[in-house]
């Protein structure tokens, strides 16, 4: 277990993977009807597996292991379990987020913004996708921003953690009238356009499931 | 998740189990010709590691078969790792079949380029080097459908990965270094380019229902391998209008050289029988020899599908003495089988 | 009765040309291997009539492919008489497919039992009598969904005939003379025993829509190759389910030894995708394991098929040393080719 | 072309098979519509092709033959041409009623009798199906049971033909209820209950055209 020394301000990572494995899965169908609409229909799927690997390795994982390292571990899952481009991107994602914290004991909001930063950087080098491709960096890049900008405005984690999800949520409901430039959604050119991109729709649902890993109890 | 399998057309157990279940009855198929390690979820030559042969690794999402694993053996792949339906393989599966197949004279990967199979591949190789393995990587993207751009996925692999891993697989078998063998089959995809077009959508198993909804009387155009929409639909034209559209498409963006000798490839996407791809055939065969083009070397079936989509891709490969010998030379996998 | 194209998933220019237009695509694929005369509507092998060598022929309905003219060539066929899509061919054709394939050492016809094949070919051995040529008829009836008694048209042929012509071809090739080649084949039809399911209908180009509806999540029991319906209806099975019928099926009618060695042939449709058939061949072999028998040889694909309909067929084979050497034997068609 | 010597009492077999192509071509739908259910969905498209073939042989045949040679010669046509079971049975049918008229210069009631006699006889031989079959056999014997009977009462040619249509058609709607025994049908077993046979229908269709035969001019 995590040891949590106060209140409200501090993220438990296995909340965080628990709460976004369960949004998920409960909107598998949605993502991967969206990824049918311009990708091959398998991203819901593949998320799901994904996080419930990723579960699994923290389960049998080092229960004393702090938030860097653990965060490592879920990315490590991600990579070897998911597969298609979803994977190696949330998987380095997150494995660059860890090894961003290193191994400081605890996840605060200001550990957090690192984390995102790290992330964000690794999947746009493995992916070179810019803002405006189409892809989850649409997400996960807004969700950036609003974050920093209310912690560092002062704002309450739980606060910016709100802004943080409705800003990745915005960013993906702005990936409709894109044409999409990476990815699989890249091939059909302008037939892309109208349509949400489902892994900007999943990073969203991540983003969110950090509003409910915030450790309540001391 | 769970699907029904009362939703499909299908012969399935459990829908998410589909890929590998069909992995296990290919290695019993075969065994004489390979084995399916279902922990690493490799496909892998029978007598690899071949001691001092280049080895060749592919690998991508399932539901294209008989790619890849029907291209394991003898003059062809040495090992595949087969990914969930339509989804690339993960860079453990590669890593695993690289050092199961290195035969100390390097390993190649040859790549379809997908975002999810690039990505992957590239983790797999940096781990290879981690432990002192060299991995050549060789991207194939063949398919003229997809506009090329670098502000694009690029052109997506599709029919020349067939004749890339028959031809390089050749190369491997003769002795060629890991240079030459990547060489080779970067050859292949230089002067080889696809086109598909589809009749149907399919099915993923675990979504258990079609990808996109085709009207009966529409075709897709330019599609490739992954159940995709293409890049426009049009009614459905004759095999012969059709025939003239993917010719049209390859050669003007080929450019071969007049009265070049070519492979002509007609590919069944996975539903539609072979009298259909033969009668394609036959007008592709008329359209070439209309654009001054000689074909010396035909395949035409199901080699690189797209689960059960209604439809055909027509991959076409201008032939050099080289390539035309090592596509002649012997091969002995599940799908292609000459000289041995 | 003209039929439009656009009814269709179909890669068809004429539909009532469909079958001669892909006759023509197999011949201009396969020229090193056959030729076909489009005025006679045979296929015939490119250096026939072999002279001292018993001849076979064989023929029945187009939709079938690669059934027959895929199968034509060393080791197998000397000629095919493909018909009208599901419809025999006429007399006219089997005799003129018998004289160009006489090689002065007997003719062989394998004839799958149809009312129609059967007449046909009755009238064009009479014919061929007529002319000297002595003509052994074999008739290939393998299909136990079809009750056998006097009373009833009888079994089908339906899988059997595939190893049939691929094992009385080799006998033929060996130096048999007609009365063993006929005898191979008719022991070929003795120990052979198929049973096919249906997942859906098929659709012949002119007819332009499907013969039966089959209803999603149903399948037809016990069907045949003409895309007629079962013997029954049930809601669909999962793989395992399927192939333990089939096995039931073909085992229980067959009786094979204890512990006999067997091929299996797992064959599609034409509609159902290699990754659905390779994973009924495991649940194959398993089952045929928990009969007590020993699978040595097994072919998966689809090589009898019922134009683009989803489904497939087991065709068991008890074997005999005989049986399995002449199997192994070389054989270089289009859609078979092994050690040649 | 045949002389008629008489009205109204012979038969022209040229008038017999373009009506009998007509009828076959109207109802080639609805033949394998039937055949669908029961059969492998091919047989309009076959006698369709069948009676094409016989009109061509009929206009390229020699003008002066007589209707026994013409029979003949439709009968080889339909054996070459249409395949699958209906061709071989309507094909040795023919040919066998046209050896029994011999050279013949007419073909009467009385002729007809022994041709469709020696047809059904043929049709037996080759096909082995007996009555109640559900083939075509069902529709032609009656037909000739009639035909057979109304003239050896006396009743005038028209009206025996019109009896023997009546029959066939009568004979083709009894197949529904039967089991098939013969032809594809058969693999149906029970399940061939229920349906008319597609041979008897086409069968009745050809022996109403022999109505349209009668040569009226003189
Ligand atoms: N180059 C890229 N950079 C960032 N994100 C990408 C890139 N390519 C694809 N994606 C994201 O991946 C999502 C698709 O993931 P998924 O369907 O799981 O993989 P695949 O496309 O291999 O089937 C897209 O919706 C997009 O958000
Ligand atoms: N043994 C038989 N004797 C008489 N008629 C038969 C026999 N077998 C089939 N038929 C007739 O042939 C008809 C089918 O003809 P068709 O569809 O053209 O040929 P196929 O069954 O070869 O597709 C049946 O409806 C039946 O009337
Ligand atoms: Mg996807
Ligand atoms: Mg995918
Ligand atoms: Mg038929
Ligand atoms: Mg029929």
């Amino acid at each position: 277990m995590e040891t949590s020394i106060a209140v409200d301000h501090m993220l438990s990572v296995n909340d965080w993977m628990n709460q976004a494995a369960a949004a998920i899965e409960a909107e598998a169908d949605h993502l991967t009807q969206l990824d049918s609409a311009i990708g091959d229909g398998d991203h819901g799927t593949n998320m799901t597996r994904g996080m419930r690997g990723v579960l699994a390795a923290l389960a049998d994982g080092d229960p004393d292991a702090p938030p860097g390292k653990r965060l490592i571990l879920a990315g490590k899952t991600l990579v070897s379990t998911v597969g298609g481009a979803s994977g190696p991107l949330w998987g380095s994602a997150l494995r660059h987020g860890g090894r961003a914290l290193g191994d400081r004991p605890e996840l605060d909001g200001a550990g957090l913004v690192e984390v995102l930063t790290a992330a964000l950087a690794a999947v746009q080098d493995l992916g070179a996708a810019e803002p405006g491709d189409k892809t989850m960096v649409d997400a996960l890049g807004p969700a950036l921003t609003a974050l920093r900008e209310r912690l560092d405005a002062g704002d309450p984690l739980d606060a910016a953690l709100a802004a943080a999800a409705d800003a990745a949520q915005e960013g993906a409901r702005a990936t409709t009238p894109m044409q999409a430039r990476k990815g699989r959604a890249s091939y059909l050119g302008e037939r892309s356009v109208g349509h949400q991109d489902p892994g900007a729709t999943s990073t969203a649902l991540i983003v969110r499931a950090l509003g409910s890993a915030l450790v309540t109890t001391g | 998740m769970a699907t029904a399998i009362q939703t499909m057309r299908k012969l399935l157990n459990d829908p998410e189990q589909a890929g590998k279940e069909a992995l296990a009855g290919l290695a019993a198929a075969h065994g004489d010709i390979l084995r399916y390690d279902a922990g690493a979820q490799i496909v892998v030559r029978a007598d690899a590691p071949r001691k001092g042969k280049v080895a060749l690794v592919s690998g991508g999402g399932a539901g294209h078969e008989p790619l890849h694993g029907g291209f394991v053996g003898l003059g062809m792949l040495d090992a595949a790792c087969p990914g969930e339906i339509f989804t690339s393989p993960v860079p453990d599966q590669m890593l695993a079949a690289t050092k199961a197949v290195d035969g100390g004279a390097g390993v190649v990967h040859l790549v379809k380029n997908y975002t999810g199979d690039v990505m992957n591949f590239k983790l797999a190789a940096e781990d290879a080097a981690d432990e002192g393995i060299a991995v050549e990587s060789v991207l194939i993207d063949d398919d003229v459908a997809v506009q090329d751009s670098l502000y694009t996925a690029g052109r997506r692999g599709v029919g020349a990965t067939v004749l890339a891993e028959k031809i390089a697989g050749a190369a491997a078998e003769r002795g060629d270094d890991v240079a030459a063998v990547a060489a080779i089959a970067r050859r292949v995809n230089e002067r080889a380019r696809s086109f598909g077009i589809a009749l149907s959508s399919c099915t993923p198993p675990s979504a258990g229902k079609p990808i996109f909804d085709l009207p009966v009387g529409e075709m897709e155009v330019g599609v490739g391998i992954h159940g995709e929409p293409g890049r426009r639909r049009e009614p459905i034209g004759t095999a012969h209008e059709i025939a003239d559209l993917m010719v049209e498409a390859v050669v003007s963006d080929l450019s071969p050289a007049s009265g070049a000798k070519v492979l002509a490839f007609v590919n069944g996407l996975g539903g539609t029988p072979l009298l259909e791809l033969y009668l394609l055939y036959g007008e592709v065969e008329r359209g070439l020899r209309a654009h001054g083009l000689e074909p010396v070397r035909r395949l035409v079936g199901p080699f690189i599908t797209s689960l059960e989509m209604a439809g055909a891709s027509l991959t076409l490969l201008e032939l050099d003495d080289d390539l035309l010998s090592l596509w002649d030379a012997p091969v002995h996998t599940a799908a292609l089988r000459w000289g041995a």
